[in-house]
C-alpha cells in the first residue's frame, strides 16, 4: 500500500516552494521546542512546594520585550519576501509558454490546446517547456490544483485566470478541483500526463481531426458574421482587429488598456463595458449565444490575426500599460 | 457537613426560583448560565457532525454517506461551531459571568440589552436548526457565490437568516462590554489594574462591533441575490463573486480573533493564579490584545491569494499578516516566561493552560506558513489549512474555554469538581486532539483537498490515523459533562477563594449575591498582587 | 449627589447597576454611539458595493443614474435636512425641559419625515412605471447592457430600501417619544431618550447626505 | 445637570448652511468637470455630514471618548474600502489575467 508522506517535485516551482517550507520548518519546529521545552522545565523547576510559598515580583525588563518582537519580526519578514518572490515568479508565464485553455465546468474539466486537441479531466504537455494555462469557469468557482507542481489558481466565471508551470519530471500526476464547487466536488479530479517531447508530437499528431483552435475560431467568426462590421482593411463602422492583441487601446471614457485575452472576451460577451474611443455602442451582446469555448477560439483567432502568418502562435504581450 | 444557615445564604440561584426567573432575568450571572446551556447544546450538535465527517473520511470511497449528505454535513459543523459555539463560548458565558465583577459593577450597563442578545442568539439557532432539520445547507459555511446565490438548492436562506440574526447577538454583547468597561469600573480600578481577562474580552467587543455589521450586511446581499438574481454577485449579469469573498472575509478573519483572544485573556488569568505571579509583561500582554484586534482588520486578503486578487493586493495583505503575528508572540513568549521563579502549581485549569500555550504555538507557526504567499499557494484550501485554524480553535480557544470553566466552577456553583477525573480528562483531550490533526497537516501538504468526500488511496492511512483521534477526542469531551453535573450535587464545597486569587470576583461569596458584592469594592492593589491574599488561602 | 437623584426617582429611572444619573447618561450616549458605528459598518458594505460596480461600469451607471430625477432628490433632501432641524430644536427644548416646544417640535419632525417617506414612495412608483425596477420586465433606455442597468438599479433600491426602514424605525421612535413627553417623562434631568433618538435621527440624516450625491449626481452633464 | 445649550440661531445658521450646499451640489453635478465631479459632490457631502454631527449631534462639546468613537468608525469603513479598492484597482496590471 503506497503510503508517501511528501509529496512528489515535478515542476520548477516544487523545489522553490519546498526550500521556503523547509526554513519555515526548521523555525517553526525551533520555536515549538523552545516554548514545550520551557514549559516543562520551568513547571517542574518552580513547581509549588508549599501553599505559603510567594514569589518575589519581578520587574519586566524591556529589553526582553524588545528582543522577542524585534527578533520574531525580522523572521517574519524573511518569510514574507520569500514568499512573495515566489508568488511574483508565479505571476509572469514566460513569453514562450505553451498555450493551452481550460474551461473548468460542474464537475469536470475541459482542455483545450492549441492544434485542437480536446481532452476532459486528462493533459498531455511535454516535460521541460513551460505551459500557462489560460482559464474560466462557466458556472461556479473551481481551482485548478496540481500538488506535485505546488500550484493552484482558482478558475472563476467571468474571467480569465492563469496558471504557468514548468514540469521537469515525467509522469502521471494527480489534478484535483480545490475550491468547492457542489455535489461532485470531490470527483472533479483527473490526471496531468508529462511526457517525453517526442512521445508527445507523436501524442499531438494523432489529434489532428478537429482542425487547430485559431481555424475552428475562423470559422466561428463568419457564422456569427462579425466580418460584416469589423472589416479587415477597418473600414467598417467598428475596431479593426487585426494586430488588436496586446495593442494599448484608448477607450471612450479616456482611459487606456492592455488588449489582452480578458479585454476580448469581455468585449464580445459584454460590448458596452469598454467602449473604444471614436466608436458607437452598437455592438449586441454574445451572452448566452457562444459557449466559453466558442469564446476561446475566437480569442485565439483574434490572436492570429495580428501575428505574420507562419510565426508560431506564441503569445507576446507588450509591456502592461499603466491603468490610469 | 455544612451547617444549614451556609446552605441558606442568598445567592444569585437561589434568590428567585421557577422558568419565568430564568427566561426573564437581568442578572447577567444567570445569562451567562443560559449560554452556558445553549453554547454547550451547540457544541454538541456540531461535534455529532465532525464525528460523521470522520466516520465517512475513514475510507478512500466513503461508503457512510453520499456526497451530498457529506457537503451538508460540513457545512453545518462549519456553520455551527463557528457562529453558534466558538464565537459565542467564552465572551457570552465566561465574559458575561465575570466582566463585571472583576471590574466591581453590579451589572452589565444594559442588563435588558443582554438578556435580547441570548434570545437574538437562540432565536438564530433556532432558524440554523430548522434548516438542518428541513435538509440541510451545502454551501460550506463560506457562502461562496455564485454557488450559494444561483447553483446551489439546499437551505441558504434560512441558514443565512439565522447567522444574520445570531450576529445581531455578537454586536450587542460587544456593545455591552465596551460601555461597561468604559463607565462602570469600580473606584481604583484604573485600566492598568483590570484583569487581562477583562482586557482581551474589550478587544474582542470592539471586533465585534466593528466587524460583524458587514456579515449582517454580505447576508442581506446573498438573500437579495438568492430570491431576486439582482445580479451583483452573478458574472453572467456582471456581477463579481470575488467580492463577496472580500465582504464575507472582512468580517471572518476578525472573527477568529473574536474567537481565540477571549481564550487569551482566560489564559493569561490562569498562568498568573496559579504560578501565583503578575503575568510577565502585564502592559504588553495587554495592549498585544488591542494590537490583534485592531491588526486583525488589516489581513482578510490572505484567504484570496489564489482566488484572482491582483498579485500587489495579495502581497500587502501577506505583509500585514505577519505583523498580526506579531502580538500573539509577544503573548505566547509572556506567558512563559511567568512561569519563571513562580510557585507552580498542577490544577487541572493549569495543565489547560499549559495544553494551550503549546498548541497555539503550532497553530500560530503554521500561520506563518500560509501567510507566505509561496506556501500558501500551495496549501489553501488543502487539509493544511484544516489543521492549522483547528489547532487555533479546538487547541486553542476550546482548551482555554474548558480551563475557564474548571476555574470558575467553584464560583459559579460554589462546588469544586473531581480533581483527579478532570485531570485524566485534560490529558485524553491533549492527546486525542493531537492524533487528530496532526496527521492533516502532512495530509494537506500532500495535497489532499479540504471538502472532499472521496480521496486517492494513498491518503487512507493518515485519515484512519485522523479519525482514531477524533474518537480518543470525542470521548475526552464527555467525560467533563459528567463530572460537572456530578460536582452540583456531590462536589466538595468551595470557599469563597479556593486558587488564592487576586480578582475582585474572588472577594465576594460562592456562587456570588444577586448584586456581585454586599458592599461595593474599591481597588488600592495593583492587577495581580499576591500579598493581598496570602493570608487566608485555603487548601484547592 | 447619589441622594439628590432619588429626590425624584420616578422620573429619574435610575437603573439599580448605575451609581448615579450622570454615569447612565454618560452610558446610554456611549452606547447609543457605538450603535451608530454599527449602522456605518452594514451601510458601508453597500457603499463598497456601489463604488466597485460604479468605477467598473461607469458610462451605464452614469445613463442609469441620469434616468433619476435630481430635483425631487434634492427637495428629499432638504425635507429630511429640515427634519434634523426640528430634532435638533426639540432636543434643545428637552435641554431645557419646554415640555410644550418638546412636542411640537417631534410632531414637526415627524411630520417632516413621512414627508420624506412620501416621496420616497412617489419616485419608486415612478420607477416601477418605466420598468426600472430589476426583474424580467426591466429595461433601461439607451444601452444594450441591460444586466449592468439592472446592477445600478439593484444597488438603488437595496440603498434607498434600507434607508427608508431605518426611516420607518425612526418615525416609529418618534411617536414613541411623543407618547412619553406628553407624559411629562422628560425634565431638564431626565432627557436622554430624546437626546439618543436625536442622535439616531441625525445619523439616518448623514446616510441620506451621503446616498443623495452617489446615486443621483453622476455626471449629469452627460444625460438629461 | 444640562450641559452646554447652543442658541436657536446656532441652529438656525447650520441648517441654512445645509440647505445651500445641497443646492450647490444638485447645481454643480449639472457643470461637466469631467473626474472632479465625484471630488466635489463627495467633498461637499463630508462638509454637510461634519455639519450635522459636530453642531447637530453635539459632537462639538461630548467627551473625548465619543470622538474617538465618530472618528474610529470612519477609519473603520475607510479600511473595508481601501483594501478592498486596492484589489479591485490593481488587477491585471502585472499583464497577466487573473493576477
Amino acid at each position: 500500500m503506497k503510503f508517501p508522506l511528501f509529496p512528489e517535485q515535478a515542476s520548477n516551482f516544487a523545489p522553490e516552494t519546498d526550500h521556503l517550507l523547509y526554513f519555515l520548518l526548521a523555525v517553526s519546529v525551533f520555536f515549538t521546542v523552545l516554548i514545550f521545552g520551557a514549559i516543562f522545565y520551568l513547571a517542574i523547576r518552580y513547581r509549588r512546594r508549599s501553599d505559603r510559598e510567594l514569589p518575589r515580583v519581578l520587574h519586566t525588563p524591556m529589553v526582553v520585550e524588545v528582543l522577542w518582537t524585534v527578533l520574531p519580526f525580522g523572521l517574519t519578514m524573511i518569510m514574507f519576501g520569500w514568499g512573495a518572490s515566489i508568488f511574483f515568479h508565479q505571476s509572469k508565464p514566460p513569453d514562450n509558454a505553451l498555450q493551452i485553455y481550460v474551461v473548468g465546468k460542474q464537475w469536470m474539466w475541459k482542455m483545450q490546446h492549441m492544434e485542437g486537441q480536446r481532452e476532459i479531466n486528462e493533459l498531455h504537455v511535454p516535460v521541460g517547456r513551460p505551459i500557462r494555462l489560460t482559464m474560466t469557469s462557466e458556472d461556479v468557482i473551481h481551482s485548478f490544483f496540481v500538488p506535485a507542481f505546488r500550484t493552484k489558481e482558482d478558475v472563476v466565471p467571468g474571467r480569465y485566470s492563469t496558471s504557468w508551470w514548468t514540469p521537469t519530471k515525467t509522469g502521471k500526476y494527480h489534478l484535483f478541483c480545490a475550491e468547492y464547487c457542489g455535489t461532485n466536488h470531490s470527483r472533479m479530479i483527473g490526471w496531468i500526463y508529462v511526457m517525453e517531447p517526442q512521445e508527445y508530437q507523436n501524442w499531438l499528431s494523432g489529434g489532428r481531426a478537429f482542425g487547430s483552435l485559431s481555424e475552428n475560431g475562423e470559422k466561428l467568426f463568419q457564422d456569427l458574421a462579425c466580418g460584416n462590421c469589423h472589416k479587415a482593411d477597418g473600414s467598417g463602422r467598428c475596431p479593426n482587429l487585426v494586430g488588436l492583441f496586446g495593442r494599448n487601446v484608448q477607450l471612450a471614457d479616456g482611459r487606456t488598456i492592455r488588449a489582452d485575452e480578458g479585454y476580448i472576451r469581455e468585449s464580445i460577451l459584454q460590448p458596452n463595458a469598454k467602449i473604444v474611443a471614436g466608436y458607437q455602442p452598437l455592438m449586441p451582446t454574445f451572452q448566452g449565444l457562444v459557449t466559453e469555448e466558442g469564446v476561446l477560439q475566437l480569442v485565439e483567432y483574434i490572436k492570429s490575426l495580428g501575428r505574420q502568418p507562419g510565426t508560431p502562435a506564441e503569445v507576446s504581450p507588450n509591456p502592461p500599460a499603466p491603468k490610469q | 457537613m455544612i451547617t444549614a444557615a451556609a446552605q441558606e445564604r442568598e445567592h444569585y440561584l437561589n434568590a428567585s426560583y421557577g422558568i419565568k426567573s430564568w427566561l426573564l432575568t437581568k442578572d447577567h450571572k444567570r445569562i451567562g448560565l443560559l449560554y452556558l446551556f445553549t453554547v454547550t447544546l451547540f457544541f454538541f450538535i456540531g461535534g455529532a457532525f465532525a464525528t460523521l465527517i470522520r466516520i465517512e473520511l475513514l475510507t478512500p470511497q466513503g461508503g457512510l454517506v453520499s456526497s451530498e449528505t457529506y457537503n451538508k454535513l460540513f457545512t453545518m459543523h462549519g456553520v455551527t461551531m463557528v457562529f453558534f459555539f466558538l464565537i459565542p463560548s467564552i465572551p457570552a458565558t465566561l465574559g458575561n459571568f465575570f466582566l463585571p465583577m472583576m471590574i466591581g459593577a453590579r451589572d452589565l450597563a444594559f442588563p435588558r440589552i443582554n438578556l435580547l442578545s441570548w434570545y437574538l442568539l437562540v432565536i438564530g439557532g433556532l432558524f440554523a436548526l430548522f434548516a438542518m432539520l428541513a435538509g440541510g445547507v451545502d454551501t460550506g459555511w463560506t457562502f461562496y457565490t455564485p454557488y450559494s446565490t444561483t447553483y446551489s438548492n439546499t437551505w441558504v436562506i434560512a441558514t443565512a437568516l439565522g447567522i444574520f440574526v445570531a450576529g445581531f447577538s455578537s454586536i450587542l454583547t460587544g456593545l455591552n462590554f465596551v460601555v461597561t468597561v468604559h463607565r462602570m469600573r469600580a473606584p481604583g480600578m484604573t485600566w492598568f489594574r483590570m484583569p487581562l481577562f477583562v482586557w482581551s474580552n474589550y478587544a474582542t467587543a470592539l471586533i465585534q462591533i466593528l466587524g460583524t455589521p458587514v456579515l449582517a450586511v454580505t447576508m442581506v446581499l446573498v438573500f437579495c441575490e438568492r430570491v431576486f438574481h439582482i445580479g451583483i454577485f452573478d458574472p453572467a449579469l456582471g456581477g463579481d463573486p470575488v467580492l463577496f469573498q472580500h465582504l464575507f472575509w472582512f468580517y471572518s478573519h476578525p472573527a477568529v480573533y473574536i474567537m481565540v483572544l477571549p481564550g487569551m485573556g482566560v489564559i493569561s488569568e490562569l498562568i498568573s493564579v496559579f504560578s501565583r505571579k503578575p503575568v510577565f509583561g502585564y502592559s504588553f500582554v495587554a495592549f498585544s490584545s488591542v494590537a490583534i484586534a485592531v491588526l486583525g482588520f488589516l489581513v482578510w486578503g490572505h484567504h484570496l491569494f489564489v482566488s484572482t486578487q491582483s498579485v500587489y493586493a495579495g502581497m500587502v495583505f501577506s505583509f500585514l499578516s505577519y505583523f498580526v503575528a506579531i502580538p500573539s508572540a509577544i503573548k505566547v513568549f509572556n506567558w512563559t516566561a511567568t512561569l519563571y521563579k513562580g510557585s507552580i502549581s498542577f490544577a487541572t485549569p493549569m495543565l489547560y493552560a499549559f495544553g494551550f500555550i503549546g498548541l497555539f504555538t503550532i497553530g500560530g507557526l503554521t500561520g506563518l506558513f500560509v501567510a507566505a504567499l509561496g506556501i500558501d499557494v500551495h496549501v489553501t484550501d488543502t487539509y493544511f489549512v484544516i489543521a492549522h485554524f483547528h489547532y487555533i480553535m479546538v487547541g486553542g480557544t476550546i482548551m482555554a474555554y474548558l480551563g475557564g470553566l474548571h476555574y470558575w466552577w467553584p464560583k459559579i456553583t460554589g462546588r469544586m469538581y473531581p480533581e483527579l477525573w478532570a485531570r485524566l480528562s485534560a490529558l485524553v483531550i491533549f492527546l486525542g486532539f493531537n492524533l487528530t490533526f496532526f496527521p492533516q497537516f502532512i495530509l494537506g501538504y500532500l495535497g489532499m483537498p479540504r471538502r472532499y468526500h472521496v480521496y486517492p488511496d494513498e491518503f487512507q492511512v493518515l485519515h484512519v490515523l485522523s479519525t482514531a483521534g477524533a474518537s480518543v477526542l470525542a470521548a475526552g469531551y464527555l467525560i467533563p459533562m459528567v463530572y460537572f453535573v456530578w460536582s452540583l450535587r456531590y462536589g466538595q464545597m468551595a470557599g469563597a477563594n479556593p486558587w488564592g486569587a487576586t480578582g475582585l470576583e474572588w472577594q465576594t461569596a460562592s456562587p456570588p449575591p444577586v448584586h456581585n458584592f454586599d458592599e461595593m469594592p474599591v481597588v488600592t492593589h495593583e492587577a495581580y498582587d499576591y500579598t493581598t491574599v496570602l493570608g487566608e488561602v485555603e487548601v484547592g | 449627589m447619589a441622594n439628590q437623584a432619588h429626590a425624584h426617582a420616578e422620573t429619574l429611572a435610575l437603573r439599580e447597576q448605575f451609581d448615579t444619573a450622570e454615569q447612565q447618561k454618560d452610558a446610554s450616549t456611549l452606547g447609543m454611539w457605538i450603535f451608530l458605528i454599527t449602522e456605518i459598518m452594514f451601510f458601508g458594505g453597500m457603499f463598497l458595493m456601489y463604488t466597485v460596480y460604479r468605477d467598473t461600469y461607469f458610462p451605464v451607471f452614469a445613463l442609469a443614474s441620469s434616468s433619476l430625477n435630481a430635483v425631487i432628490g434634492a427637495i428629499n433632501t432638504a425635507v429630511l435636512l429640515c427634519s434634523s432641524f426640528t430634532m435638533v430644536l426639540a432636543v434643545r427644548a428637552a435641554q431645557l425641559g419646554q415640555r410644550n416646544a418638546i412636542i411640537i417640535f417631534l410632531i414637526l419632525t415627524l411630520i417632516l419625515g413621512i414627508a420624506f417617506l412620501g416621496v420616497k414612495a412617489y419616485e419608486w412608483n415612478e420607477k416601477f412605471q418605466e420598468h426600472h425596477v430589476p426583474g424580467p420586465t426591466f429595461h433601461l433606455e439607451g444601452t444594450g447592457e441591460q444586466g449592468q442597468a439592472q446592477l445600478f438599479f439593484s444597488l438603488y433600491f437595496a440603498m434607498t430600501g434600507l434607508h427608508a426602514l431605518h426611516m420607518v424605525v425612526g418615525c416609529g421612535m418618534l411617536i414613541w417619544l411623543l407618547v412619553e413627553s406628553r407624559k411629562g417623562r422628560f425634565t431638564a434631568e431626565y432627557m436622554t431618550p430624546v437626546d439618543i433618538g436625536g442622535l439616531y435621527w441625525h445619523f439616518v440624516d448623514i446616510i441620506w447626505i451621503f446616498l443623495f450625491p452617489l446615486l443621483y449626481l453622476i455626471d449629469r452633464h452627460l444625460g438629461k | 445637570m444640562s450641559e452646554h445649550v447652543d442658541s436657536i440661531k446656532t441652529y438656525g445658521g447650520i441648517w441654512l448652511l445645509l440647505l445651500v450646499l445641497t443646492g450647490v451640489t444638485t447645481a454643480v453635478a449639472f457643470v461637466d468637470l469631467g473626474a472632479f465631479s465625484v471630488v466635489v459632490a463627495l467633498a461637499i457631502a463630508v462638509v454637510k455630514m461634519l455639519l450635522v454631527a459636530l453642531f447637530f449631534m453635539h459632537v462639538r462639546h461630548s467627551t473625548r471618548l465619543t470622538k474617538l468613537v465618530v472618528l474610529g468608525g470612519l477609519l473603520w469603513l475607510a479600511i473595508l474600502l481601501t483594501f478592498t479598492l486596492a484589489d479591485v484597482w490593481t488587477r491585471g496590471l502585472i499583464g497577466t489575467p487573473g493576477r
